[in-house]
C-alpha cells in the first residue's frame, strides 16, 4: 500500500516493528516502533510514559513528513 | 579415481528366455527378472512390458528408473544397499545404453509420474528415448507405507541388476573414460584454472522423499564431499515419488547431467574439484546448519565457483536462495539450477529471484505449464493414476480422451540437475 | 487471405491539428496519413490496411466512455486482425488514449501494438498484452520507431515468434516454457564460466525489476500540513460494523474520527495475527490518534485528517494491498491530503 | 496442537500470522514435492512465542504463501485421495519430529 499511495506524491511513513518489511514493500520512510501487538505503546509502562513514548515515536513520524529523503530511510530515536 | 563406462548401444529390446545383447538388440530373460525381484518374499507378483520409443504406450505411475549395467568385480549392484558396502567410481562398468529399467507401484493413489512414449507428452521427458523394460511390482498384502516402498526400491534395483548381466559379454561399442586425480595432484596439474564444486541438493525429508548415499539416508548426514564418479557408479539411489518433474531418478544420478559437463570441462576451463550433497531438510534449524555448513565446506576447499542444482519445489528454494546467499557473501560465484512455478499462463512471478545474490540462476521449466497428451493405445501401470491425472481440475479431459496435464506429472520435464531441454524464456 | 490492420492516432499525428483540435470527435478513415501511412507503407499482400482511427487527446480523456465505444464500434465494423496505435512517445495524454484504445481492441481478440517511452505513463496500462515498442522520448525520433512497429506488425501478422530483446518491445512479463536446443546442465556449466571469467551472460530467472517509487516531496510546513493515518492492524469500531476480515483482508475501510480525541474505548483490532489484548484495551497502541491529536491542538500540524484507514495484513502476501493502496490513495490526494502515517502489526 | 478448519492456505496463512506474532518457525510451511502441495491438509511446527521475531521467518512464512498461490491456482480438489494425503502428512511429519529429535539430541534447538 505504502508505494501506491506515495506515487500520487504524498509523502507516506511506515511505522513498523519489522522494518525488513518495510523495505520490501518499499517504503522509503520508516520509522521502527516497538513491537508487533502494540506498535505505538508499551503495556509495560506506566500510562505516562507510555503516551510520552508514543508522542515522541509520531513526532519522529511527522519530522520524517517534513524530511527530504533521496532512498528509503529509517528515521530512528 | 578411474572409471571407464563401456557403452553398449541398445537398438531395440525383445522378451525372452535369456540375457544377451546381439547386434545392439537386448533380449531380456522374462522369468529369470521375475525371480530376481521375487527373492523377496514381500513380493507378490512381477509384471513385465516393453515400451520403445514412438510406440502409443504410456506408463504410470513411475516409481524410479534405472539403468541397467554390470560390473565384473564382486560389487555388481548398488553397494551399501543390494551388496556390501564398497567404494565406488573406480574400475570398469558396462552399461547398455538406450535401455532402462522403469518401475511402477503405487505406494499413495495421488501418485503420478508419467511417462509418454509419443506425441506431445514425449518431447518434455528425457525418457521416451530410452527402450524401457517396465517391471510391475505387487506386494504382499499388509505393509506399512514404508515397507512398501523399501520393497518396490529395492525391486527395481535388483531388476537392473539382473538385465544388466546381458552387458557381461556384450560386444562394446564405445568406451568412455573418466579420470581426476586427487585435489593436490589436479591443482598441480591446472594450477591457473579456477576450482569449481557441485553442489547438490537432494530431498531428505521422510517416506516417498529421501535419498541414499551408500545406503546412507541422507537425512542423517551434514553436508559432505564426495567424487563425482561415486555417484556416476551406483552409490546414489533416489527413494523419492512424489516429485515427478523435478526428482532426481536413480537413472540420473548414475548419469548426472551436471557431473558430466562439468567433467567435460575439467582441465579445459576449470579444475572440477569434486561434488557434495547438501540434503534438504524440513526444520529450519536443519536448514540453516546444512546451508551454512555447505557454503563452508565450499569455503574450505577453495572453490572459486559452484554450481548449485535444487531437488523439488516448495520447501527446498529456501535451502537454494539460502545456500546461493551464504556462497556469494564469502565470494564464490554461484550458477543456481531451479524450475519455477509461473503459473497456467506463465504471468506469475516466481519466487527464487527474490534474493538479490541470485544473479545467474538456470531455469529447468515451469512446473505449471500444461501440455496435452494424446490418448494412448496402451497404458502400462495402474488406470486409477491415468485417472488421478486427469482429475486435477475442470476441463483437462477432452472429448477424445486426451489429457491436459501441468509438467508437473511427467517424470523428469523440470529436472534441476538440468537432465532435460525444458527453460523459460521472458516475452 | 491479407491480415486486416486497423490503426489509431491522435489529432496532431492525424493530421487535424494540434492542441487547439484536441477535443477532435473520433472518426474512422479509410485513408492512411502520418505515421499510418508510413507503416502501411511497406506492407506486403499478406497485411492490409482497413484505415485510420483518428481523436482527440482531450475527447479520449475526457469522454472516454464515448470514445471507447466508437472505437469499439470500427473494430466490430472493420474486423481487424491486428489493432496498431500511436506511437505515442512521451506524450501522456496520448499514451494513455492509446492504451485505452488498445484495451478495447484487446477484448475483442484483436492483437495490439503500440509505440512508447519507457516512462510514459499509458504503457503500465497495455504492457501486460500489446505489443510496445521501445521509442525515444521525443516525437524527433519518428523515423527511428516507425520501423521497430511494422516489424512487431508483420511479424506477429505472420506468427513469428518476437521476443522483447531481438524486436525491442517492452517484455509483456509472461515466462514462456519452452524446449531449447541446450540441455540445462551446459546452460549452467556456461552460466558460471561466463562468471568466472568476467564475461557477458543472462540469468534465466531475472531479478525483478524493483519497482520502486521516488520518495514524495516533504512537507514544507508541518502547521499548515493534513495528516492522515492509516493502518494495516484492523483497528475498527467497537463491533466491527464492516466485517472487517482477520487475516488477508479483501477490503478497506474508512472510519470519521473528527469527533475523536483518541481511539481508547471505542475501537479494537480484528487481526488474527498478533495478541489483541494491548490493542483492546487502548486502540492507540496501534494507531496512534491521541498523539496526533495533542500536536494538532499545540499547532505542530496543521489539522489530523478526519478519516483513518484500516485493512488487515502484512503486505507482500496480500495481493491486494496494490489496490487498496491505489483507491485510498486517490481518496487521500483528492482530500488533499498532505502525508500519511501507517503503521503495521 | 492447534487444528486450522479450513485449507492448506489457511494453514499456511495461520502459520505466517503465528510467526508475525512472535512464534518460532520450527519446520518449513510447504512440502517439497509439488504434488504434495495438492493435498487438503498440511501440518507445520511452530515454536512458543520468542522474544524477537525473525524477519527471515516472516519471509518464509510470507513466501510460502506465494509459492502455494502460483502452484495451487487452477487445481481442484480430489477427494479420492484425502485418506493417502493425510496418511503422507502424517508420516512426513513423523519425520519431521524425529529430525527435530536429532537437532535436539544435539542441542541444537
Amino acid at each position: 500500500m505504502v508505494k501506491e499511495i506515495e506515487r500520487y506524491g504524498i509523502p507516506i511513513v511506515h511505522m513498523a516493528t519489522i522494518t525488513t518489511i518495510s523495505q520490501s514493500v518499499g517504503a522509503n520512510r520508516i520509522v521502527p516502533t516497538v513491537a508487533i501487538p502494540y506498535p505505538t505503546g508499551n503495556p509495560n509502562l506506566p500510562l505516562e510514559d507510555e503516551y510520552k513514548l508514543r508522542y515522541s515515536l509520531v513526532e519522529r513520524a511527522v519530522n520524517a513528513l517534513a524530511t527530504a529523503v533521496d532512498e528509503p530511510t529509517q528515521f530512528e530515536g | 579415481m578411474r572409471l571407464e563406462q563401456n557403452l553398449i548401444y541398445i537398438k531395440d529390446v525383445v522378451l525372452g528366455d535369456v540375457n544377451k545383447v546381439e547386434d545392439g538388440v537386448l533380449t531380456v530373460d522374462v522369468e529369470g527378472l521375475k525371480a530376481a525381484v521375487m527373492v523377496d518374499d514381500k513380493v507378490k507378483d512381477v509384471k513385465v512390458d516393453i515400451a520403445k520409443p514412438g510406440e502409443k504406450v504410456r506408463i504410470v505411475p513411475v516409481k524410479d528408473v534405472i539403468e541397467p549395467r554390470f560390473r565384473k568385480d564382486g560389487r555388481n549392484g548398488f553397494p551399501g544397499v543390494t551388496t556390501k558396502y564398497e567404494e565406488t567410481g573406480n574400475g570398469a562398468v558396462n552399461i547398455l545404453k538406450g535401455a532402462a529399467i522403469v518401475t511402477i507401484g503405487d505406494m499413495v493413489g495421488f501418485q503420478e509420474g508419467v511417462i509418454d512414449m509419443w506425441g506431445e507428452g514425449a518431447r518434455w521427458t528425457p525418457f521416451s528415448e530410452t527402450f524401457n523394460i517396465v517391471v510391475d511390482i505387487t506386494p504382499i498384502d499388509g505393509l506399512d507405507p514404508h515397507q512398501h516402498e523399501v520393497v518396490v526400491r529395492l525391486a527395481g534395483l535388483r531388476a537392473s541388476t539382473f538385465v544388466g548381466l546381458a552387458a557381461e559379454n556384450a560386444a562394446i561399442d564405445e568406451t568412455k573414460v573418466f579420470e581426476i586425480g586427487t585435489m593436490a595432484e589436479e591443482t598441480a596439474k591446472y594450477p591457473d584454472l579456477p576450482k569449481v564444486l557441485y553442489v547438490q541438493m537432494n530431498i531428505a525429508q521422510g517416506l516417498l522423499h529421501d535419498t541414499f548415499f551408500y545406503g546412507v539416508d541422507l537425512k542423517e548426514i551434514i553436508p559432505t564431499w564426495f567424487h563425482p564418479f561415486e555417484e556416476l557408479d551406483n552409490a546414489v539411489i533416489s527413494g523419492n515419488c512424489v516429485a515427478a518433474c523435478d526428482k532426481i531418478t536413480t537413472y540420473q544420478h548414475q548419469n548426472n547431467a551436471l557431473t558430466y559437463d562439468l567433467y567435460d570441462q575439467h582441465g579445459k576451463t576449470i579444475n572440477f574439484i569434486g561434488n557434495i550433497f547438501s540434503p534438504e531438510l524440513t526444520t529450519l534449524d536443519g536448514k540453516f546448519r546444512n546451508c551454512d555448513y555447505c557454503a563452508k565446506l565450499c569455503d574450505q576447499l577453495g572453490a572459486d565457483g559452484v554450481i548449485v542444482s535444487e531437488e523439488g519445489y516448495g520447501n527446498p528454494d529456501s535451502d537454494l536462495v539460502m545456500i546461493c546467499k551464504r556462497l556469494e557473501k564469502r565470494g564464490i560465484k554461484t550458477a543456481l539450477v531451479t524450475d519455477e512455478c509461473s503459473g497456467w499462463d506463465g504471468t506469475s512471478q516466481p519466487l527464487t529471484d527474490t534474493a538479490a545474490e541470485a544473479v545467474a540462476v538456470v531455469s529447468s521449466g515451469n512446473v505449471s505449464k500444461v501440455i496435452d497428451l494424446e490418448p494412448a493405445d496402451k497404458v502400462l501401470g495402474n488406470l486409477k493414476s491415468a485417472q488421478t491425472l486427469a482429475g486435477g481440475w475442470d476441463g483437462c479431459v477432452e472429448e477424445d480422451g486426451s489429457l491436459k496435464v501441468e509438467l508437473n506429472a511427467v517424470i523428469g520435464a523440470t529436472s534441476e540437475i538440468g537432465y532435460h531441454y525444458a527453460s523459460v524464456k521472458l516475452y | 487471405m491479407a491480415k486486416k490492420v486497423l490503426f489509431y492516432l491522435n489529432q496532431f499525428f492525424g493530421g487535424i491539428g494540434g492542441e487547439d483540435k484536441a477535443d477532435f470527435e473520433p472518426e474512422f478513415r479509410a485513408e492512411l496519413v502520418g505515421p499510418a501511412e508510413a507503416i502501411a507503407k511497406n506492407f506486403g499482400d499478406d497485411l492490409e490496411a482497413v484505415g485510420v482511427i483518428i481523436c482527440g487527446d482531450n475527447f479520449f480523456g475526457q469522454k472516454e466512455d464515448e470514445a471507447r465505444a466508437f472505437i469499439a464500434q470500427v473494430i466490430d465494423e472493420q474486423q481487424p486482425d491486428i489493432f496498431v496505435a500511436g506511437p505515442a512517445f512521451n506524450a501522456g495524454r496520448y499514451g494513455f488514449a492509446c492504451a485505452g484504445a488498445c484495451q478495447v481492441a484487446n477484448e475483442a481478440g484483436v492483437t495490439c501494438v503500440s509505440g512508447m517511452y519507457e516512462e510514459n505513463p499509458g504503457l503500465e496500462h497495455c504492457q501486460s498484452f500489446a505489443w510496445v515498442a521501445q521509442t525515444a522520448n521525443a516525437a524527433a525520433q519518428m523515423r527511428k520507431a516507425l520501423p521497430l512497429m511494422a516489424n512487431l506488425v508483420k511479424k506477429l501478422a505472420a506468427g513469428e515468434e518476437v521476443t522483447p530483446d531481438d524486436d525491442k518491445y517492452f517484455a509483456q512479463g509472461r515466462r514462456e516454457c519452452i524446449l531449447v536446443e541446450e540441455r540445462g546442465s551446459v546452460r549452467a556449466v556456461n552460466m558460471l564460466l561466463a562468471r568466472l571469467n568476467d564475461e557477458e551472460f543472462t540469468t534465466e530467472l531475472p531479478m525483478p525489476s524493483f519497482d520502486v517509487v521516488e520518495p514524495a516531496a516533504p512537507i514544507l510546513d508541518l502547521s499548515k500540513a493534513t495528516i492522515a493515518l492509516a493502518t494495516s492492524g484492523g483497528i475498527v469500531p467497537n463491533g466491527n460494523p464492516d466485517r472487517l476480515q482477520s487475516a488477508s483482508a479483501q477490503q478497506w475501510n474508512k472510519y470519521d474520527i473528527s469527533s475523536y480525541d483518541q481511539l481508547k474505548g471505542d475501537f479494537y483490532t480484528v487481526h488474527g495475527g498478533f495478541d489483541p489484548v494491548y490493542c483492546n484495551e487502548t486502540a492507540d497502541r496501534v494507531l496512534p490518534l491521541d498523539a496526533l491529536r495533542d500536536m494538532e491542538k499545540a499547532g505542530k500540524i496543521g489539522k489530523v485528517y478526519d478519516f483513518f484507514y484500516a485493512t488487515t495484513g502484512t503486505g507482500t502476501a496480500v495481493a491486494n494491498a496494490r489496490k487498496f493502496g491505489e483507491e485510498i490513495g486517490k481518496e487521500l490526494k483528492e482530500a488533499g491530503v498532505d502525508g500519511v502515517l501507517l503503521t503495521s502489526t | 496442537m492447534l487444528f486450522v478448519e479450513g485449507t492448506f492456505r489457511d494453514v499456511l496463512v495461520k502459520v505466517r500470522d503465528m510467526v508475525h506474532s512472535g512464534h518460532k518457525l520450527v519446520t518449513h510451511p510447504l512440502f517439497a514435492s509439488s504434488r504434495m502441495m495438492f493435498s487438503p491438509f498440511r501440518t507445520v511446527i511452530v515454536g512458543k512465542e520468542q522474544d524477537g521475531v525473525s524477519p527471515e521467518e516472516c519471509q518464509i512464512a510470507e513466501e510460502s504463501i506465494i509459492s502455494y498461490d502460483n502452484l495451487t491456482a487452477r487445481r481442484k480438489r480430489q477427494p479420492e485421495h484425502d485418506g493417502d494425503y493425510a496418511e503422507m502428512d502424517r508420516l512426513l511429519y513423523l519425520a519431521s519430529l524425529e529430525e527435530i529429535e536429532m537437532l535436539n539430541s544435539s542441542h541444537v534447538i
